[in-house]
C-alpha cells in the first residue's frame, strides 16, 4: 500500500513543480518576445504529476516523453541552462540545437526524449522497460502520454506487450481532457483511459493530477509493483493544462470555456500542495517564497547562458546523424 | 493557365485559403465528398485551411477524428470501397509513417488485387515542407515513398492557384490522390479564380520559359528557381523553369522535350536529395534524352541528414536559390 | 433480445456451414496436389462463426476478412467456380487470377477482400461502417479478425472511432487460440479479448465459436444494435482452426497436441449443429447426406470450371492498377 | 573474399541457414544481443532462419512477440537505447508500413535530434523478393523507402556468405541497420565458412570482372545478371558484375570506377523500377562520370503495378535474366 511522503520527498516534489512552472512560463515570454523558435508545448498546470512520479525514480529508471516534455525532464533532473540552450538552438543545448523543444532529452539522466510524434513514447519505454528486465537490474521505465494519445496504436501494442511479458514499466496518461484542440469526448467514448488497462491484463488506477500528494501514492504503487516484476500499471491522472495547446493564451480560446479554465485554475496543483505543506507545517508561506526565488534566479541564470552561448556551427550539421564508434 | 491567370489577375488569395476553397467547391459538388482528419472541424485545422467548412456543411460532412493515422486511413479506404469520396487529412506528412500500411498495402494496391472491382476515390491531404524550425519530425517531404506506389497519384501544388485547382482534380479524379501541400507556401499569394476550375493531374507547368536550361522543381522549390532564374540570367543562363505539379504520373514528355531543347537540366526538391524523386526524374532524363545532354543532369535536394532543429543550421538545410545557382555553376563550370 | 431461427435459417446456416467445408477441404487437397500456388489458410474448423453471423446480412452489408478469407466469402454467398478460379490464378476469378487466396473478395456481395495484412481489416469495416451511417441505410459492416490481429494497433484504432462515432460495426474476434503458431498466451496476457471492449465503450460478448446458434443469437443482438444506430460491438468467438495455419496437417504438429485437436475436433461445428437439428426434426440425416451431396457436386463443378478457365493474359498486367473512368 | 571462398570450398550451405548461423554467432559473441520476432522462438522462423536459436540460448534471448510491428520496432528502439543490442525481425518486408513511423522518426532520427547522445545498435532482418505466387502484399521489395532515411544503413546479402557476414557486420555496428533477405534465395547454396566473420557494410562486391559493361545489382538479381552475363558474352558485351551489397551507404566509388572503364552501364532490382533505388544510382553514374558514358545508364526493374498473384503474370512481372539481356541489347542497339 502507498506509505506516506516524508517531509524530505514533500519538499523535493515541491520544489520540481516550482521549478517547472517557471520554467515554462519564462519559456512562453521567450516565445511571444520571438527568442525561442518554433513550437512550444508547455506544461503549466500538470506539474503535479510529472513530479509525483518522478520523485520516486532515480536516473537509471528511464522515462519517454511527449511534445509536452519540458516538464518531464525538469523533473527528471534536467538543468535549465542546457535546457534554454536547447530551445533557443544554441550549441550548448542538451541536443546541441538539433533537437529543441519537441525532442530535448538527457540520456544520463534516463530521459529518453521529447517527441515530436503522438504515441511514440510508450513503445520506446516498453523497450526500456524490457532492457531492464533483461539485465534484472529492477529500473523501472515509464511512458508518459496523453488522452489523445491513447487512441493511437502504438500505445495498444506497447501495453499489450508490457503485461505479455511483464514488464517494470508504467504507463502514465496525463489525461487533460483535449487532444490539441479536440476534447475528450470528441476522441473517444470512455471517460476512464485507465478503463482500457483490463483490456491488456493490467491494473487501471485514476488518479487526481492536480493533488501531488495524491499522484505520488498511486504512482509509488505502480513503481513498486514494476521493481517487483509484477508487471505493468496504467495509471491515469486527470488534469489540465493551463495555457493553450501551442503557446501562451490561456483564456477566450474558442474549443474551451474560460469558466473551465478557472475552475481548474482554482485547483492550481502548486497552490493546492503549498497550502498542504503549510497545513502540515512543512513549508511556511516565508519558505515557499524562498523557493520560488531561487528558482526564478536559475531560470535567469538559464536564460542568460542560452544567450551567451554560440549557435550550432554549419559544419556539425551531419555529425550525430550516425555513430562512427565501433 | 496564362489565359486563366489573366481573366482572373484581379482576384488574389493567399495559399491557405485556396486550399480551403479547393475543398469547398469539392464539398458542394459531390454530396459523397466528406472531410475527416484531427482538428479539421472544430478548430478548422491546425493551419486554419479548413476553417469555415465545419460551420458551412455541418457535422455530417465534416470530421474531428481522434489521433489514429491509421485509423484516418481506414475510414478513406472502407468508405470509398463503400461508394463515398472521402476527403481526409494526415496534418503533418512526417506522420504518414503511422498509417503507411493502410496506404501502401490498402489504399495503393485494393483495386489491383480485387482485378479492377474496387474503386477508391480518395482525397489525401498533407502538409510537408522544412523552415518552420518544427525539426526531424514535423518537416519532412516524403513524396518519394508514395510515388514508388502503383495505384497512388501524387501531386505537389506550388501555387495557390494550382492548390485550389488540384484538390479539385484529385476529387474527381477516381483514384487515391495525395495533394502534398507546403507549410511555408501558406501565406503566399497568387491569382485564384471564383467557382470551380481543375488542373490536370500528371501535366507540368512551364512556368517560365528558357533556351539553354532546363530546372524542374518539386512544390514550393518553384518560387527559389524562378529567383535563382534571374540570377543565371545574369551569368548567361537562360533557365526554362518547369513545376512538375505532379509526381505521379510525372510529365516525362513536357521535361523531355525542354531538355532536348536546353540540353542541360537540374532538378530540384525540398526532400532528401539521395533517394529522392529527383533521381528518378535524373534518371529518366538521360535515358531519354540522353544524346541531347551536354552536361550531366544536376540535383540539388537536402543533405543527408534528418531536419536540424536549429534555425542556424535548418537555414543551411533547406535547399534556395543561392544553393540552385552554385550548384549550376560547378554543374556548368562557370 | 436474440430471438430464435426458424428452420428455414437453420437449414441455411447448415448450408452455409457444409459449403465451406468441403471447398475448404478440396483446396487443401488441390494444394497438396499443386495445382493451387502459394499460400492456403483453411477455414475447416472454423465454419459456424462465418455462418451464424453472415445469415444475417444482405448482399448491402459489408464485411472484411482476413488471410483466412474463403469461409467468408462463401459464407456471403461467393460462387465455387469463381473462387476455385482465384485459387488457381485464373483470368475467371473473382480478382481475375491478380489476387489469388489472400486477396480474394467480392465486392457486388460486399465482401471487400480476405486481407493479407494481419488486423488490416478492422478499420476498412469502420469505413465501411461510416458510409453506412453517411448514407443512413441501415447496413451494417463486419470485421472478422483473429486473436493475434487483436493486437494490432489497427484493431485499436479502428474500434476507438467506431464507438466514438457510433457506427453500425460489428467487430467479430475469431479467436481459435493460436496466431501462426503462438498460442494466445504467449502473444496477450488477456483471456478473453473481448476484455478490450469496454475500453472503447461498447460491449464485449463472448461465444461458443463452434455452436452455430450461439454465434447466430449473438450475432443477432450485435447486427440489431448496429442498425438501430445503438454502436458497435466487440464479439469474441471461441473457435479452433483443425488444420496448421497454413496447409492441411492436423496433427503432430510441434506449437499444439494432438489431444487438443482431438478435443477441439470432437465438437466439430458441423457435427454439432446436424445432431442439433436432428434432434429437433428440422435435418434427417438423410436430408443432411443430401445437403453434402449437392455441395460436392457444386465444389466439382467449380474445380472443373477453374481448370477449364483460360490463364490471365500478360497484356493485362498493367490493368486495375488505376481508374480509368472519370 | 575469394581468398575466403577458397579456404572454405568444401563447406556449403543453404541462405536460410546461414542466416541461422550468423544469428548463432551474433548471440554468441554479445550477451547484449537478443532476437525477438513473430513466431520466431517456438517455431524457428515461418521459413525456419530462426531454427534451433531457442533451444540454444534459452527464452531469456529470443522471443515470439504478438502481431505488434509497432510493438516490435519500440521494443528495439527503447531496449538499445537503454543499451542493449537488439536483433529484431519484421517478417516480410511487406510489413514495414506498420511500423515506419517507429523506422523513420524514432529508430533513424533518434541520434541525430540528441545531438549523438543516444546510440542504437540495432539490427533488423525482413524477408523481401516476388516469385512465391505470395501476391501483393507479402512479396515487395521496398529498400528504396529505407535508403531514403539518413540515420539508417541498409544492406541485401545475395549469397549465404553475405548473409552470414553481413547479419555479423550489423549486429557489430552501432547504428541502426536493416538486413533485407530474400525468400527466393533461401534455398540457395554457397560457401559459408564456420565461426564469425565480417562482410563490410557499405562496400560493393565485383563478382564478375568484364571489360565494356557494368551491371550493379541489388540483392538476389546478382544471380539473375550472372546468367545475363553468360548470354551477354555471346553478343560481345563482356559484363562486369557488382552487387551492391549495400544501399545505405552506397559504394559509389566501386561503381563509378568500374563505369569508367566499361562505359556503360545497367541496375537491376526486384522492386519497381519507378522511384527504385536503382534511379538513385543511375543518376549518381550520370553526375559523376557523364563523360566515360557511352549510352545512357539503364534500368530494370519490376512494372509499375503491384505484385500479382497468378503465376502466369507474376512470371512476367519479375525481373529475370532475359529481361537484362534484352534490355541491354535495346541499350545498345544489338
Ligand atoms: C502521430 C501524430 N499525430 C498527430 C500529431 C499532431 N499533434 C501534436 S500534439 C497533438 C495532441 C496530443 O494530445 P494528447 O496526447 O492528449 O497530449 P496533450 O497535448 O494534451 O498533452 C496532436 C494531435 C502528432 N504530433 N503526431
Ligand atoms: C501485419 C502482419 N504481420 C504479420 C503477418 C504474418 N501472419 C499472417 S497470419 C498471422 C497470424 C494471424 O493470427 P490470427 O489473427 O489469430 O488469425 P488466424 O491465423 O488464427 O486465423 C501472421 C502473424 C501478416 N500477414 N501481417
Ligand atoms: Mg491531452
Ligand atoms: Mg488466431
Amino acid at each position: 500500500m502507498a506509505k506516506q511522503p516524508t517531509n524530505k520527498v514533500l519538499l523535493d516534489i515541491h520544489r520540481r513543480m516550482v521549478r517547472i512552472r517557471h520554467f515554462e512560463e519564462q519559456a512562453g515570454k521567450l516565445m511571444e518576445d520571438g527568442k525561442i523558435p518554433g513550437a512550444l508545448h508547455l506544461y503549466v498546470g500538470q506539474e503535479a504529476v510529472a513530479s509525483g512520479v518522478m520523485v520516486h525514480l532515480s536516473d537509471q529508471d528511464q522515462i519517454t516523453s511527449t511534445h509536452r516534455g519540458h516538464g518531464h525532464l525538469i523533473a527528471k533532473g534536467g538543468e535549465f541552462d542546457r535546457m534554454f540552450a536547447e530551445l533557443y538552438g544554441r550549441a550548448t543545448g542538451y541536443c546541441k540545437g538539433k533537437g529543441g523543444s519537441m525532442h530535448i532529452c538527457n540520456m544520463e539522466l534516463g530521459m529518453l526524449g521529447a517527441n515530436g510524434i503522438v504515441g511514440a513514447g510508450p513503445p520506446i519505454a516498453m523497450g526500456a522497460a524490457f532492457a531492464n528486465r533483461y539485465r534484472k537490474n529492477k529500473q523501472v521505465a515509464v511512458a508518459f502520454f496523453g488522452d489523445g494519445a491513447s487512441n493511437e496504436g502504438s500505445f495498444h501494442e506497447a501495453a499489450n506487450m508490457a503485461a505479455l511479458y511483464k514488464l517494470p514499466a508504467v504507463f502514465v496518461c496525463e489525461n487533460n481532457g483535449y487532444g490539441e484542440y479536440t476534447a475528450q469526448v470528441n476522441h473517444q467514448a470512455v471517460v476512464d483511459v485507465a478503463d482500457r488497462a483490463a483490456g491488456y491484463g493490467m491494473p487501471g488506477v485514476i488518479v487526481d493530477g492536480m493533488d501531488a500528494i495524491a499522484v505520488y501514492e498511486a504512482a509509488g504503487d505502480a513503481i513498486a509493483r514494476a521493481r517487483k516484476g509484477q508487471g505493468p500499471t496504467l495509471l491515469e491522472c486527470k488534469t489540465y493544462r493551463f495555457y493553450d495547446h501551442v503557446g501562451v493564451r490561456g483564456m477566450g480560446l474558442t474549443y474551451r470555456t474560460d469558466e473551465e479554465v478557472q475552475r481548474w485554475m482554482k485547483r492550481d496543483p502548486i497552490k493546492l500542495f503549498e497550502k498542504h505543506l503549510a497545513d502540515l507545517k512543512v513549508l511556511s508561506k516565508k519558505q515557499a517564497e524562498a523557493v520560488h526565488a531561487e528558482v526564478l534566479a536559475d531560470v535567469k541564470a538559464g536564460v542568460a547562458f542560452a544567450e551567451q552561448s554560440p549557435l550550432p556551427d554549419v559544419s556539425t550539421l551531419l555529425d550525430d546523424v550516425y555513430s562512427v564508434a565501433s | 493557365m496564362s489565359a486563366v491567370a489573366s481573366e482572373v489577375k484581379n482576384r488574389q488569395l493567399p495559399y491557405v485559403a485556396a486550399i480551403t476553397e479547393g475543398l469547398r467547391e469539392v464539398l458542394k459538388e459531390q454530396p459523397d465528398a466528406f472531410v475527416a482528419g484531427e482538428d479539421v472541424a472544430q478548430a478548422g485545422g491546425v493551419y486554419g485551411s479548413f476553417r469555415g467548412l465545419l460551420e458551412e456543411f455541418g457535422p455530417e460532412r465534416i470530421y474531428d477524428t481522434p489521433i489514429s493515422e491509421k485509423g484516418i486511413v481506414g475510414l478513406a479506404v472502407g468508405s470509398a470501397a463503400a461508394g463515398l469520396r472521402p476527403v481526409i487529412d494526415i496534418m503533418f506528412m512526417d506522420f504518414i509513417g503511422e498509417c503507411m500500411d493502410e496506404i501502401a498495402n490498402q489504399m495503393a494496391k485494393m483495386r489491383f488485387m480485387f482485378g479492377g472491382s474496387a474503386t477508391l476515390p480518395i482525397t489525401v491531404l498533407t502538409m510537408a515542407g522544412a523552415g518552420a524550425n518544427l525539426a526531424a519530425q514535423h518537416s519532412q517531404s516524403l513524396e518519394a515513398w508514395l510515388a514508388h506506389l502503383p495505384g497512388l497519384k501524387v501531386v505537389m501544388p506550388a501555387t495557390p492557384y494550382d492548390a485550389k485547382g488540384l484538390i479539385i482534380s484529385a476529387s474527381r479524379d477516381n483514384n487515391p490522390v495525395f495533394v502534398i501541400l507546403n507549410k511555408m507556401s501558406l501565406g503566399m499569394m497568387g491569382d485564384v479564380p471564383e467557382g470551380a476550375y481543375t488542373v490536370p493531374i500528371g501535366k507540368a507547368n512551364i512556368v517560365r520559359t528558357g533556351k539553354n536550361y532546363t530546372i524542374v522543381t518539386l512544390g514550393r522549390m518553384l518560387g527559389e528557381a524562378l529567383k535563382a532564374a534571374k540570377t543565371l540570367s545574369e551569368i548567361g543562363i537562360d533557365a526554362e523553369v518547369i513545376d512538375a505539379r505532379s509526381v505521379q504520373p510525372f510529365d516525362t514528355d513536357t521535361v523531355v522535350a525542354s531538355v532536348k531543347k536546353t540540353h542541360r537540366a537540374m532538378i530540384v526538391h525540398e526532400a532528401v536529395r539521395f533517394g529522392g524523386f529527383g533521381a528518378e526524374i535524373a534518371a529518366q532524363i538521360q535515358e531519354i534524352a540522353f544524346d541531347y545532354l551536354d552536361a550531366p543532369v544536376a540535383r540539388v535536394g537536402a543533405p543527408f541528414s534528418p531536419v536540424p532543429f536549429s534555425p542556424a543550421l535548418e537555414k543551411v538545410y533547406v535547399p534556395d536559390a543561392a544553393r540552385i545557382v552554385a550548384t549550376a555553376r560547378a554543374q556548368l563550370g562557370l
